[in-house]
């Protein structure tokens, strides 16, 4: 059958006519996918795409390989269930903010401290698209939606702080404006040990649009943005740049000139142990900062299908591959003739 | 073993209640004696019944734990109505259970227990022991407490430990009074407390004092003996509702060369089906403790989705949570079992209490039209075999099963006669399709079932989800006609089982014109109920379901049979409803919520009420 | 206006659809149609019918739009089984649709798009306009495009811009068609694009020159105007179902001098009512959209146990999160609304389609036996009474109330008379209750229902929640008498609300023999059906249930009066249970599930299938 | 009625048993409560306690206040709800490990991110007690139960730094072992306007035993914590003092000795607007680290009642008290005469 080494782009487009609005961010983000599948060197049969509810969740359709659309916030439970069943799937979580930090939070947070062996992808346009533009809880205070005609009165979360918080053993973040690294960073995550969790940029042309242009729009995006390199320094700006230091605990963004010490700048080091520095590049949020993308951290721990399988073979030997008649004799029996 | 050997009496069967504080140990004792009467060869039905709290305030109303046994040298199949012995370790358990003792009955007393605090924690305003309000039961009293701590003394204990041993003084007692030998618990303490040699000790000690202060103090002026029953021959186990269904999960998997995985959420009265199980890895067993029932239900689609034999358990509250995801379950058609063990509702209700209020609720509730398969074993033991049955019919159908057991089940216990492997049903799966054909929701002819493909089955690849799918090609669907079709595929799926399972059986006398119908955990009162009111009273027949949805496919030609309807059950007329949307039948019913399983007395009244 | 005006036939009612891409407005188109018709004085009724997505793949069948109106000058109940008139404004819209027109209806064509592209986009093989396969009707066709875009050229938008302005021209045929005045929608037009002056100006130019082409071309060979009904004298405003129910969420409210809580998450097709109480902050109405449903009833309870009136709405899956809530306020026994917007399921569904599958779902989707009250309203207007009804029941007997709405009613527009406030309902609540003798579960004698006491009330302190509480004095309790006591009191709360609501009306024959049941939001239908059954074929009865649980007290003395019982509804069989169970009588049923409402010519048909 | 002024701790305690097991760290919680209330001189009928289901959730049942017992992990929810219909009762929300962070998790997360003014306390016993013992999300890896007989495979939660991503305004801990600090910190989380969150190590001494005896032990205590004091530097330590030093962004703890400058210690400032110096001082876990006590972070955010208060008045400030007339005849209407 399918040989992963051989597929191409076309192979992971499934005959469903794509049904999200024109111009959404979403299309990109499945032409990303499409692209690195075949560099995965994983054959179809063994992929399979897990979601909930929202326009995002309906990305598993689009896909050539097994899909699940499940219903509303609980995707990382079926995905669980399955990995459980069959460990050596390579199992993809498509949710949006709603679905994912709405509904969803708590099994999100569970599935990130458990540590499936899973990538989860949060398309975050700051919107419930599916419902027709309400307020979701990654948008801004303020925001004037069908359900919050005066502003939402809510402070938003921040995903990757919220992952982070959750024992995340890898957090990144991407967007839908830059097809390169999207593919980038969904590359690292399919390559990532253990839960990956990559918050996607998106936009949704009909209830948010442009909601991210202040950041990733071409124009402004290389004074916005800091693009996380492995060993490399934290630095944002075109013309000018601008590199981040540390002030005790605190993040300063400083214009560098030629008397700057670059000694003196923050380099990124995504595999730090402690959560303190990727909880310190999460907290710059914009416009205060620019806002980095990249990855946040990786880190290794073992994964909980593992350790479980693990457990299945240490039972089994020390006592033997179960059997019934052991089971039904255990305990004190007695006869009658 | 004297005189007293030569005037006991023999009885067909007997009812003993332990009684007393939660710390007291009742528990245990009642184990100990349940498991030396079956080893005896006896029938045993036993009913626990414990407070919802961990440690519930010592002394209290509220905190008193009973354990009844029923042992017979009869067929049995309920833990008896009214104890003829009660032992009541304190005032308060004298206060919960004194109504039950049947009069006439053998009353033991804990003397020392009846001090000031403890009859004040008892909201007792006097002694009970003083004045005639006992007078209708044959009252011990003994100073329990204080002749086992001189009973132990040699052990060398301190005080408090010393005293914790008085549970074992008491089964002492009981076992004289019913000729039960002590080897059977000496043997139990060994093996329990063989790191602890002083505790190990001063039970014994205690335990073998009781026996004999009531030889030779000859305290009992009846002694009792009960034969053993005509058993069917084989060898026995103990068993709980609970083990029987773990066993059950784990069978059916082997049984089918499957992994099972219990997906679950801690809940009463169902976790120690989640307990036993995960200490079963070396059968392949994957539990997976989740975050809330909803993530349980959620793995357990995502397992069966994989291709695993997958099973969640909960209780009722659970299933409201569980319900959204049931009917995703219901819609992608896959196979799974879903085990509720009912407790008295609604909402958190008396979680510790029996009831079989969950009926409609496994039926009707989520949203849609979606119909499942409803089964519910009659006794403990049956929990097994029909945690079997919910499997293979999984799979065959393609379709979640839920079984419905209940807090009386769960917890009670009765022989189990351990079954031979080759007598158990195989299980046959096949995940097999072929590339060039396959259809997500092609059918099978028979079962209307669709194919149980998982994903890493090359050239298989295809999409499910919770939107309608138009049946065949299984891609989304909003095409009006399609819906109507898969919705009548739903419910005929469902409705064809019933030719797939043992027909509806009467019980009692068939050419009755009273019928009595019941379902689910009631079995033995029921049973026991019809046959004796057909010896004392008067014809009756009796149906017990077993199949809920479908029912078996016999049923509407055996109600057809009778003049007289008469439903019975441990809620407020859930199978009553079923049966007369179905049948249209006029029914009257005796229903009960009390937390408790049904008397069999009360049922006899029932019966006669309606014998018109 | 010459002579087309004289020839003009005289009809008493004609139903229109609209149908196109989800990007051509048709859903506007309909809504301008419904208001010039409403202000000329016709009775109306629509029926919007649109894809799940939000812009599903231009030019696909699952992407098509649509939008009847049927209008009358006599009284009307439902938008019509069939158009007369369909515009089509692309292929997928002619394939969508076709099958529905009347045979030798006026069937009006967008030739324009008719393209190559278009034609595959909507899996045509071949070209439908050519060929004969709509000889069976009047084909107007009309290069609608390409004349609008000359038509709005100088306003001078864009070629794009102006393209969009043909829903206008084709209003504006249409609007010829049946003698409608321009004005109403000039004004819209104003309104709504103020702000875009090119826009205004282009729009209002297609309205204009599509009401010419069609008076001057005469491209209709007949023409028709549609009189006034003899509607209810009074001020009469479009309403939907959602909006109705936000107002009377809000009257109920203000009527009762407290404040409006309203916990929600969104959710098709519920959603527009929190969208509706959002925009009023200034009627005091305090909307909280919660994380998810669970929270959203959470909330809710929290509201009412704090003293508001408080409600929530969903559409089915949001019932299942929802329920183990809901069994707390049945055990805490607090006051509240939950808006069921029924959706097709099971499951996700056909999340915009509607059903009426969720009424055995909130009748028994509940762990233990957990009643509460069920009531749903019998056109969109009927929402706003219903609303009011639904917590003058919550309010008096301590309950809360369901209200089963579906998305027929939810989107479909209707004729309101506005209220006068005179004569809306008075609702009285009191948290009145003396320190003294204050008890939490102290009951009134006639409703059964416990005080309304909130926090902030000093001397009342006292603790409630989901564990069972004894009667009276509101403790914990596992009292096994008690339990049955408050299982049968918390039935019996319910039962007798029986009383208090008004009696099940017959419609139709009443003398027939057979009795026609329905409820909930097929009223309009059934209505019709049973009119036309009784001047055409034969005397028929029907009774509509707007009361679920309890029906109303004079049930069982009407369906006994009939021999034979038809049950219609939008379900697998639900009514039908309720309907069996409770009077053990034998049905016939016409089952509908197609995400559509009743036709009313296949009620007509079922009617004489029946009439044996 | 009730003056708050005049209250005493008796007047707080039900004529309800109280029904944990002996020994049990809740009866030390409820008696710390019933002591900090008398000093808020709030009346009683003015005071709700809602909690969710777990022997901690009983809690309500012992205070002679208005209580509400609901349901598992749901309480955030209700206690929304009531400071919804009633903005100026003092809502305690009491909740455990598992009903707050494994079927609650989420509502948790939004309330405390919606910043309702109210008090949660969440009792970590490191267990589910109620249930009979099975390990819950914040169990250690590794732990042994009756659901987990060869140990839990699962990273626990850390309920500060989770309560930090929910951008919490108030961030305590405390122990049930030290009824002064409990009592100071219940009275500042009281004090605090927002959702103050307070985790309280807790005793089960039935399937959890002295699982903070490494950390609260007397003979262990004063080395094991530190004792957060605003303004006062990050010190441990019982004979020798030992310091909290910033390497980078890296928690170093040394012996301080004649020669340490006292300077370069870090001071404790909870009231910093930026969430890093609290992620950091969350990061300290034991055995590592000494265990931070105290305040982590207060912060003045506005709470969502009052927020909806204010919209609700400016409406009416702006359209005048809505009146149903003008509602119904919103829109377009017609006349039949
Ligand atoms: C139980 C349940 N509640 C509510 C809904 C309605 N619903 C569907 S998607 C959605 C929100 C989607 O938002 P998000 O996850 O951000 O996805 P997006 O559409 O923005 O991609 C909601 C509220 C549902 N399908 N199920
Ligand atoms: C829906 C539901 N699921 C499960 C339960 C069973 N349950 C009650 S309390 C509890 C866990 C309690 O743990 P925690 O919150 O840590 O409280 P503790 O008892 O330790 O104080 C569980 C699983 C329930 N009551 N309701
Ligand atoms: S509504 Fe928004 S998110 Fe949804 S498909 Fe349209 S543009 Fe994309
Ligand atoms: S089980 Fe543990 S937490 Fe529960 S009351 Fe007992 S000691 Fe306390
Ligand atoms: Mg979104
Ligand atoms: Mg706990």
């Amino acid at each position: 059958m399918s040989k992963g080494a051989t597929l191409t782009k076309k192979d992971f487009q499934s005959d469903q006519i794509v049904r999200w609005c024109p111009g959404c961010g979403d299309y990109a983000i499945l032409a990303a996918i499409q692209g690195t599948m075949p560099k995965l060197g994983i054959p179809k049969e063994k992929i399979v795409f897990v979601s909930g509810i929202g326009c995002s969740s309906r990305f598993p359709y689009y896909m050539e390989t097994y899909g699940f659309h499940t219903i509303h916030g609980r995707a990382p439970s079926f995905a669980a269930g399955l990995k459980i069943a069959n460990p050596d799937l390579s199992v993809w979580l498509i949710t949006g903010d709603g679905d994912g930090l709405s509904i969803g939070g708590n099994h999100l947070l569970h599935a990130l401290r458990r540590n499936f062996d899973i990538n989860i992808l949060l398309f975050n346009n700051r919107i419930y698209g599916l419902t027709k533009g309400q307020y979701s809880p990654t948008s801004e205070t303020g925001k004037q939606t069908k359900s919050s005609p005066m502003g939402s009165v809510e402070q938003p979360v921040n995903p990757i702080r919220f992952a982070l918080a959750s024992e995340a053993s890898f957090v990144a973040r991407t967007y839908d404006a830059n097809p390169k690294h999207m593919a980038e960073t969904f590359e690292k995550a399919a390559a990532h040990k253990g839960t990956s969790f990559v918050e996607i940029f998106q936009n949704c042309v009909i209830f948010n649009k442009d909601a991210f242009d202040d950041v990733y729009d071409r124009k402004v995006r290389e004074d916005q943005m800091i693009h996380l390199e492995e060993g490399e320094p934290l630095v944002a700006g075109k013309e000018t740049k601008q590199g981040v230091f540390l002030e005790g605990l605190t993040p300063v963004v400083r214009t560098l000139t030629e008397e700057s010490d670059p000694s003196k700048l923050l380099v990124h080091d995504s595999k730090q142990k402690s959560p303190i520095y990727a909880n310190f590049l999460a907290a710059m949020e914009h416009p205060e900062f620019p806002v980095p993308v990249g990855v946040f951290r990786q880190i290794e721990r073992p994964c909980y299908e593992e350790a479980l399988e693990a457990q299945v073979k240490a039972a089994q030997d020390k006592s033997g591959e179960g059997q019934l008649e052991d089971l039904f004799n255990a305990g004190e029996t007695w006869s009658v003739a | 073993m004297t005189e007293a050997v030569q005037t006991r009496q023999t009885l067909e069967s007997a009812t003993i209640r332990f009684a007393g504080d939660s710390g007291d140990g009742m528990q245990l004792t009642g184990t100990q004696f349940t498991n030396t009467s079956a080893t005896l060869g006896n029938d045993i039905s036993t009913f626990p019944d414990f407070p919802a709290e961990i440690r519930a305030p010592a002394g209290t109303v509220p905190g008193v734990s009973g354990f009844q046994i029923r042992f017979a040298s009869e067929d049995i199949h309920t833990p008896g109505d009214r104890p003829d012995v009660l032992v009541a370790m304190n005032p308060a358990a004298l206060k919960a259970n004194i109504a039950d003792l049947i009069p006439g009955g053998l009353l033991i007393i804990n003397e020392d227990a009846f001090t000031k605090g403890n009859l004040k924690k008892a909201e007792y305003e006097s002694n009970p022991l003083e004045g005639n309000g006992l007078d209708t039961f044959r009252v011990v009293k003994i100073a329990l407490t204080s002749q086992t701590e001189q009973a132990v003394a040699e052990a060398g204990l301190n005080k408090k430990s010393a005293e914790r041993c008085k549970n074992f003084y008491a089964l002492g007692l009981v076992y004289y009074l019913y000729d039960r030998p002590l080897e059977q618990s000496l043997g139990w303490i060994d093996k329990k407390f063989g790191k602890l040699p002083d505790i190990q000790e001063a039970n014994k000690l205690a335990l073998k004092a009781g026996y004999n202060f009531a030889d030779t103090a000859e305290i009992f002026s009846d002694t009792y003996q009960v034969p053993k029953a005509r058993l069917q021959q084989g060898t026995y186990r103990g068993i709980t509702g609970n083990q029987a269904l773990a066993m059950g999960l784990v069978a059916a998997a082997k049984l089918a060369d499957k992994p099972l995985m219990y997906g679950s959420y801690p809940i009463t009265p169902a976790s120690d089906i989640l307990h036993e199980l995960a200490r079963l890895r070396h059968f392949g067993v994957r539990t997976f403790q989740a975050e809330d029932e909803i993530a349980a239900m959620g793995a357990t689609i995502g397992a069966a989705y994989g291709g695993a034999f997958a099973a969640t358990g909960t209780s009722g509250p659970g299933i409201c949570l569980k319900s959204e995801a049931m009917g995703l379950a219901i819609m992608t058609e896959l196979p799974m079992v879903v085990v509720n063990v009912q407790r008295a509702g609604p909402s958190t209700g008396m979680p510790t209490k029996t009831e079989q209020s969950d009926l409609l609720q496994v039926m009707y509730g989520r949203n849609g039209d979606s119909p499942l398969a409803v089964i519910a074993p009659a006794t403990p033991g049956e929990c097994f075999t029909m945690a079997i049955e919910a499997f293979r019919l999984a799979v065959t159908y393609m379709t979640p099963v839920v079984i419905l057991s209940d807090g009386y089940l769960a917890n009670g216990a009765e022989p189990w006669k351990i079954p031979d492997l080759a007598d158990l049903p195989q299980i046959t799966v096949s995940h097999d399709a072929d590339p060039a054909t396959y259809q997500p929701y092609q059918r099978d002819e028979k079962t209307l079932a669709r194919p149980w493909v998982v994903p890493g089955q090359a050239g298989l690849e295809h999409r499910i989800g919770g939107l309608e799918k138009d049946n065949i090609k299984g891609n989304v669907s909003y095409d009006p006609d399609n819906h109507q079709l898969m919705t009548n595929l739903r419910a005929q799926k469902i409705a064809g089982i019933a030719d797939d399972v043992p027909a509806l059986e009467v019980i009692g006398n068939p050419d009755a014109d009273t019928l009595v119908l019941s379902w689910g955990g009631t079995y033995g009162s029921i049973l026991t109920a019809v046959n004796q009111f057909n010896s004392d009273h008067g014809p009756i027949a009796a149906a017990h379901f077993r199949y809920l949805n479908p029912f078996p496919a016999n049923t509407a030609e055996v109600l057809a049979k009778y003049k007289r309807i008469l439903v019975c059950e441990l809620n407020n007329g859930q199978l009553d409803v079923l049966v007369r949307s179905r049948f249209a039948r006029e029914t009257s019913s005796f229903l009960k919520v009390k937390g408790k399983p049904f008397q069999v007395s009360e049922l006899i009244t029932f019966f006669q009420e309606n014998q018109a």
